[in-house]
């Protein structure tokens, strides 16, 4: 799914295709997207699908992030794309609450709000639609199912998540206690402790060390965050015990590669980034240009990923599964 | 008997037993925390806030204080990682004259800021906390240097060990402890620097060149979340606009001041900031043990800070009370 | 050079100095050079960005800024007296996690509201207590309690944030007369304390205890008292602030305000105030919370890097001490 | 240089003069310090002596004059310099680092070198532990100075100097917070330095200690120097006669005032540490002078009075009235009013204007309701540098930019404001003019013409004979002496000033 080496030959055919279905269509839109902080490389991602895009379709594309991660940091930048008079905000929100009041402004102004990589939880109306890697609710079952491959589905294993309120990733721990408990295929995992670093390296990895000595016989580890995966993998590569304890989650190839090369880490998953920005610029510039209807159901082709379907609460994936990622494999990502 | 009691009533003591105190307590609570591997992770925690501590104390004896030194960790740091990026045949252990180069710069700035205008230094280090944070994000163009970039011989400091299974970066911590005691005691210009902080409208009438002397420990001070910056590489493995040194200032000068330094001047001991470190260093082991969510360790540092300050006064008025006591009887 | 007609008295070289020309009164004072930046600001944001030049824009970015604002002015006073107070971003977190956590417990709103200012004026009582009750150095006492105070609105909150009624938000969409309601609130309580601290005998002596507070004890001035009442004005002052910030959000979280001391701080030195105390006003930090305002909107209009206002800010803020130290050693003599 | 012609004075100086703020402390200073001798510089308060002194080590730089050292021309820009040349100043008020040891105080800036170069612990305290054994002084020098008593921390000073090795030591009233045992101990080393060849400048106001110890008196006044005599050839008549100078009748107000009732009235007010047992009353219309040495506790008693720092037992009556009095506002509201000694710190809002110095007592008759009437605040403000003659060239400007004496008459003015029937003056002629300081004697003789109570303490005993009704003297923290004017000499107030212990050793 991941193929950007591609792209220049499909770049012909994306422009053939938009040439052949408006006439009448203005592709010089202008699109910003408004990542969570500066100086996180998930964004450099997603940012570089949004480039690429834009330069097959031809709009404008911009981004911009707060220098804090904060609730409110996000909200001074809409007000002055607002004023921009952008076509398309796409945003990761800091906070699913605190930017209705702008976004709904933003929305009033006729511009087309997307929520990207993240989504304003129980507010979806105050967005237009939400774009996701991958279905959320397969993060949980796909990642015990790669832990078990680990381990030969047996013996006990520990989450390291993000802060404890972290929805996504709770929404991932329940799904995974789930498979855990109904599916007999892994029915000799034993979870044995969920512990929280606040996707900070230093509380990560004091919590990944307070882990393997509180828990012995600790045979995996499922980080469901960046920051926590390789902090656990940290913890691991310098007691040396990579044959024992397996480490797997979400994480980044760029931060991982090392890991992965000398075993630390034989396997982990993630999405493409990059394919969301991809899909949000195809979206916006099929939204805008009248091309896709955005109502649950829809069905429209995007260059590269094929058919996206615009799902509940007008949310599409652009993959349905995870990438995992391994030896074979990590040196195709540059992300 | 009556070194015996001085001793009891020396800071430190006080900190030792805090430290024991709270050992135990958690050690009944989770008998695992008295393990020699909770003394490893223990340890760990603590290179790099003992290192900023040394440089915070000093500037703390002369009656100041420096607030920039999360975003100089941050800024040396990457100046240090990028250099490994872009030049990776450079030899790893140039990167530490480089990043203390790089701190000892922007530690000058700040005091040649607070002496030349005659500014608090307080206000001014706000403002380079947020100078030298933009900095970084511009330098960097708000990207993280990743993994890959660092070289795996300084990763390896914060792994392997020369002996005992404890790391480098412990060692070079315990060695800049070594190297501030020698400063602070026993050379001329660290007694000088006590004496300024001590009563700086005299400092003059004794020769001390006031200027000179503030100069110094803020550079100092710089140099040293320099040298953090570059163990914040190998012990992390990455540099992050964002992220590194975020909250380094509030880590450092809570230690600080448990370790007993006066925030107004002239007091503290290295050894005292050593414990004040340790402590710190076993409160934050302490929580994920047991189970108490990281959230409250922000309130835990600013309660300390002030407790910390409280004991202070109370130990500067005791003080006042035995001379007042003592004039009466005189 | 000066006029000598119009002294009282006749004045010999030994007696008294020469009274600088009145001209150089008006016009050399921090706050001219305040104006001065703000006409400025003005003219570079709209050079850097064709979009930045239109009132209602302008009008409602100050909204994001007017909470902070409004803090900086009592700020500005806490300052003048010799005092400083870091501590009231965090206080406006804690008070409007508080205020918000009462809410979604009981559904009361007065109830709420009244236990949103009274956490905050406990946090200002609580920072009085340690500077003025235990003589502890006011900057690195409400260091702690920056520290402390938003540790126990996460604590409280978690990182969840907590929603709020709907007749409760938006404060900053309702006009009147066209101009936000959080501008004219910025503009009311300006116009009150100017007239508290330029035209009423306590604004008086708030200067006169930052001047000299053995002085001001001396002169009969309850020193002590006036401080403390500063402080718990500063915890009132947050706690407004930050259910305006809860308004205008819509939801609390514990990070309500981070970072806000930094634009508080800096708006009452941009507008002059002497960071030793006795000196200031209410004018100047009013000039420039717009100052401010207008520079961050103008760059953020520009799609400049955060980074770059990070900066711009902390050089802001070295710069303007400079300057504000500079002019006041010029004419104090 | 050290070869220098043995009759070559080790300091020869010629022409001193020192002005601060345009007003001239110092003129046109001649004088020979001899090698080898103990030298006494006398005169009252404010006589130049102490200036004089601080020019030799560089305190201050002269406004005009020369120095030679052995004969060689010198310039003394600071006290490294002077330190360098081996000469040492010891302050009044000792200066101490309070949180270093006691033998680190004593070689701080003594010694040279790298500057990484490395602190001998063990020298430097096995040095300064034969120091204080020489000086016959028990402590631990590893100790900080914190703890140490006024009396002690002045020992170190001594130490100091002579751990040096300087050729000239200037005490600056080294005795005063001295027991007479530690007194005796520093004459003797004292006069073993004159013995070695060094030379002892020393400044005292009591005439016993510079009879029992020097070889040769300086007499200052007003900033001249009067005469330089070996001791033997003057009696202490003489000394005063050459120190006072100007006939006492001078001062003398003239409008006796009829004295009334008891104002103000203090039993027993006892603040530890500070002083002891001080009961007193000053009458309507009567002027009470406060005399005794600096640091007798005088200043402590006034401010015990007024609120600023209350006593912890005894009770002060006001009018007749009994009254708990703890903090200035109190104070002002029962009539009291309190012009503090030192007008920098505690007077003047030195960058505020002059008419808000003035009126900032009072702040009710300013702001009826709490707003500032500014129509009001300028008429009483103006009738008040009308009636006390301040000079000033504008109400508005700031009052730092007044000369001295019009500062103090603003402060003044601010406490007339009050119409206080009680009014305590704390060296309120202190570093200002003559001329003006008889404008101040007038206005405390109208005052009390006036029918108010006034305390005045001063340490010039010229001012509060001519001046007061009765005198009281304070020495030690306790009240020692109450002298009817009939009974007031000069000789009088210092004897009951002087601690009686010390005069054993003067004999």
């Amino acid at each position: 799914m991941l193929k950007r080496h591609l792209l220049a030959g499909l770049a012909a055919l994306g422009l053939a295709a938009t040439f052949a279905t408006g006439a009448l269509a203005a592709h010089d839109f202008k699109v910003v997207y408004i990542g969570k902080n500066t100086g996180n490389p998930y964004f450099d991602s997603i940012n570089g699908g949004f480039v690429d895009a834009c330069k097959q379709i031809g709009c404008q594309y911009e981004f911009v992030a707060p220098a804090t991660a904060e609730a409110t940091s996000q909200i001074p930048i809409i007000e002055a794309q607002i004023q921009r008079g952008v076509n398309v905000i796409a945003i990761a929100p800091n906070s699913p609450d605190a930017m209705n009041q702008v976004l709904d402004e933003a929305r009033a102004k006729g511009i087309l709000v997307l929520a990207v990589n993240g989504d304003l939880v129980g507010n979806e109306s105050h967005r237009d639609a939400n774009i996701l890697p991958v279905d959320f609710t397969k993060t949980g079952p796909n990642q015990v199912e790669l832990m078990g491959s680990l381990i030969g589905y047996k013996g006990d294993i520990a989450i390291l998540s993000a802060t404890t309120e972290a929805p996504d990733q709770n929404t991932w721990i329940a799904a995974m206690k789930k498979t855990l408990a109904e599916d007999p295929k892994y029915k000799d995992m034993k979870l044995v402790a969920t512990v929280y670093g606040d996707d900070q390296p230093e509380k990560s990895t004091t919590e990944m060390e307070a882990l393997l000595s509180n828990y012995p016989d600790l045979v995996g580890v499922i980080a469901p965050t960046t920051v926590g995966v390789a902090a656990a993998a940290q913890v691991v590569q310098q007691r040396g015990i990579a044959d024992k304890v397996h480490v797997t989650g979400l994480g980044l190839p760029s931060e991982m590669r090392d890991f992965i090369k000398d075993g630390t880490v034989k396997a982990f998953q993630l999405w493409s980034p990059y394919n969301e920005g991809w899909l949000a610029a195809y979206f916006a510039d099929g939204v805008l240009n009248g091309t896709i209807k955005n109502e649950v159901g829809t069905k429209f082709d995007v260059p590269n990923l094929g058919s996206i379907t615009i799902g509940d609460k007008n949310v599409m994936n652009t993959q349905a599964e995870l990438t995992t990622f391994n030896a074979d494999n990590i040196d195709q990502f540059n992300f | 008997m009556n070194a015996l009691r001085s001793i009891l009533l020396r800071r430190e003591t006080g900190i030792a037993v805090m430290i024991v105190l709270f050992v135990i307590a958690v050690g009944i609570a989770k008998p695992r925390f008295l393990s020699l591997e909770y003394l490893r992770i223990i340890l760990l925690l603590t290179p790099l806030i003992m290192i900023g501590a040394m440089g915070q104390m000093l500037v703390l004896v002369a009656r100041h204080v420096d607030l920039s030194i999360g975003s100089t960790q941050a800024f040396a740091a990457m100046v240090t990682a990028m250099m490994f990026k872009f030049h990776p045949e450079i030899p790893w252990y140039l990167g530490f004259l480089v990043s203390i180069g790089v701190g000892l710069g922007l530690g000058f700035v700040n005091g040649a800021l607070t002496t030349l205008f005659r500014l608090p230094s307080i206000i001014v280090t706000l403002g380079t906390l947020n100078l030298y944070r933009g900095l970084t994000f511009i330098i960097s163009d708000a990207r993280q240097v990743d993994r890959q970039y660092i070289p795996s011989a300084l990763k390896a400091m914060s792994t392997t060990s020369p002996i005992l299974g404890i790391p480098w970066i412990i060692f070079m911590a315990l060695g800049v402890a070594l190297l501030t005691y020698w400063f602070a005691s026993h050379t001329r210009v660290g007694r000088q620097v006590f004496a300024l902080g001590s009563n700086p409208a005299a400092a003059p009438l004794r020769g001390i060149r006031v200027n000179a002397i503030t100069l110094m420990v803020f550079s100092i001070s710089g140099a040293l979340a320099g040298l953090s910056g570059i163990m914040y590489a190998s012990r992390w493995g990455f540099v992050n606009p964002s992220n590194t040194g975020a909250g380094f200032e509030f880590q450092v000068i809570a230690a600080v001041v448990i370790g007993g330094v006066s925030i107004n001047g002239g007091v503290g001991s290295v050894l005292g900031v050593v414990l004040g470190v340790l402590l710190l260093g076993c409160v934050s082991a302490a929580l994920p043990l047991l189970g108490i969510p990281g959230t409250a360790q922000s309130a835990i540092y600013g309660a300390v800070i002030i407790v910390a300050l409280l004991i202070d006064r109370s130990v500067r008025q005791r003080g006042i009370a035995a001379l007042a006591a003592q004039r009466a009887r005189a | 050079m000066t006029d000598q007609t119009s002294t009282p008295t006749a004045v010999s070289a030994l007696d008294a100095a020469p009274p600088r020309p009145r001209w150089q009164v008006i016009l050399i004072r921090p706050e001219t050079m305040t104006f001065v930046l703000l006409v400025l600001a003005f003219i570079v944001s709209s050079s850097i960005s064709p979009y930045f030049l239109d009132i209602n824009y302008i009008l409602s970015s100050f909204t994001l800024y007017a909470e902070f604002s409004i803090v900086a002015l009592v700020l500005t006073m806490v300052i003048i007296a010799g005092e400083i107070d870091l501590s009231p971003a965090a206080n406006m977190a804690l008070s409007a996690c508080l205020f918000a956590w009462t809410y979604q417990a009981t559904q009361s709103m007065p109830l709420a509201i009244l236990v949103g200012l009274g956490a905050g004026i406990a946090m200002g009582a609580f920072n009085a207590v340690l500077v003025i009750g235990m003589q502890l150095p006011s900057i690195i006492v409400t260091i702690g309690t920056l520290t402390l105070y938003r540790g126990l609105a996460q604590i409280i909150a978690g990182d969840q944030s907590i929603r709020l009624p709907d007749y409760f938000i938006g404060i900053n969409n309702d006009l009147w007369l066209g101009v936000p309601v959080p501008v004219i609130i910025f503009v009311v309580v300006t116009i009150a304390l100017a007239f508290f601290l330029g035209a009423t005998i306590w604004g008086r002596q708030i200067y006169q205890i930052g001047t000299n507070e053995v002085a001001a004890q001396h002169a009969g001035i309850r020193a002590r008292r006036i401080k403390f009442m500063l402080f718990l004005a500063m915890g009132f002052a947050s706690a407004v602030a930050g259910m305006m910030t809860a308004s205008r959000l819509g939801s609390v979280r514990y990070d309500l305000g981070l970072g806000g001391e930094l634009q508080m701080v800096l708006m009452a030195m941009l507008g002059g105030t002497y960071i030793f105390g006795g000196r200031g006003t209410i004018l100047g930090t009013f000039l420039a919370a717009w100052l401010l305002s207008v520079i961050s909107t103008g760059m953020l209009t520009a799609q400049w890097l955060p980074a770059t206002q990070l900066c711009v800010l902390g050089l802001l803020l070295i710069i303007s001490i400079v300057a504000t130290n500079l002019i006041y050693s010029r004419t104090q003599r | 240089m050290a070869e220098a012609a043995a009759d070559t004075p080790l300091i020869a100086a010629r022409g001193i003069s020192k002005s601060f703020a345009q007003i001239e402390v110092l003129r046109d200073v001649d004088l020979d310090l001899r090698r080898g001798e103990i030298h006494a510089l006398l005169g009252e308060n404010g006589a130049g002596k102490s200036t004089f002194a601080k020019i030799l080590a560089g305190v201050h730089r002269p406004t005009r004059g020369t120095l030679k050292l052995n004969g060689e021309p010198v310039e003394i820009p600071n006290p490294i310099v002077a330190q360098r040349l081996g000469i040492t100043l010891i302050h009044q008020e000792p200066i101490s680092f309070p949180d270093l040891s006691v033998a680190e105080n004593l070689v701080l800036g003594r010694t040279r070198g790298s500057p990484l170069g490395r602190v001998p612990w063990a020298q430097m305290t096995r040095e300064a532990r034969e120091l204080m054994d020489l000086l016959g002084v028990r402590m631990d020098v590893t100790k900080p100075m914190r703890g140490l008593s006024i009396a002690d921390q002045q020992m170190v000073e001594i130490a100091r100097a002579l751990a040096s090795d300087s050729r000239l030591i200037i005490m600056d009233e080294p005795t005063a917070p001295l027991t007479p045992k530690e007194v005796d101990t520093l004459f003797a080393i004292a006069r073993r330095l004159r013995d070695e060849g060094r030379t002892i400048v020393f400044i005292s106001h009591r005439l016993e200690e510079v009879r029992a110890l020097c070889d040769r008196v300086t007499v200052f006044r007003d900033g001249n120097k009067i005469a330089t005599e070996e001791i033997g050839k003057l009696t202490d008549a003489d000394i005063i006669r050459l120190m006072i100078g100007r006939p006492l009748r001078e001062y003398m107000h003239k409008s006796r005032a009829e004295i009334g009732e008891v104002a103000l009235k203090v039993e027993n007010l006892t603040l530890p540490g500070t002083f002891r047992d001080v009961s007193f009353e000053v009458k309507k219309g009567e002027i009470v002078g406060l005399g005794g040495l600096v640091g007798a506790g005088r200043t402590d008693v006034a401010r015990a009075i007024f609120g600023v720092a209350p006593a912890t037992s005894g009770t002060v009556s006001i009018n007749g009235r009994p009254v708990d009095i703890r903090e200035p506002s109190q104070a002002i509201a029962l009539g009291l009013a309190y012009v503090s000694e030192d007008r920098a710190v505690s007077g003047i809002f030195r960058t505020l204007s002059v008419e808000e110095n003035i009126t900032a007592a009072i702040p009710r008759k300013i702001a009826p309701g709490g707003i500032i009437r500014g129509a009001l605040e300028k008429a009483l403000a103006s009738e008040s540098v009308r009636k006390l003659r301040i000079r000033l060239a504008s109400l508005r400007q700031p009052i730092g930019e007044l000369s001295g004496g019009n500062q103090q008459k603003a402060i003044l003015a601010r406490w007339l404001l009050t119409d206080p029937s009680v009014l305590i003056l704390d060296e309120p002629t202190r570093g200002i003019d003559i001329g003006v300081k008889a404008e101040f004697y007038e206005m405390i003789g109208e005052l009390a013409a006036g029918g108010r109570a006034i305390l005045l303490i001063s340490s010039e005993l010229p001012e509060l004979l001519a001046l007061c009704d009765r005198v009281l003297v304070m020495s030690e923290g306790r009240l020692t002496a109450n002298i009817a004017r009939a009974d007031a000499t000069q000789e009088a107030i210092m004897s009951a000033a002087v601690p009686r212990s010390t005069q054993a050793v003067a004999a």
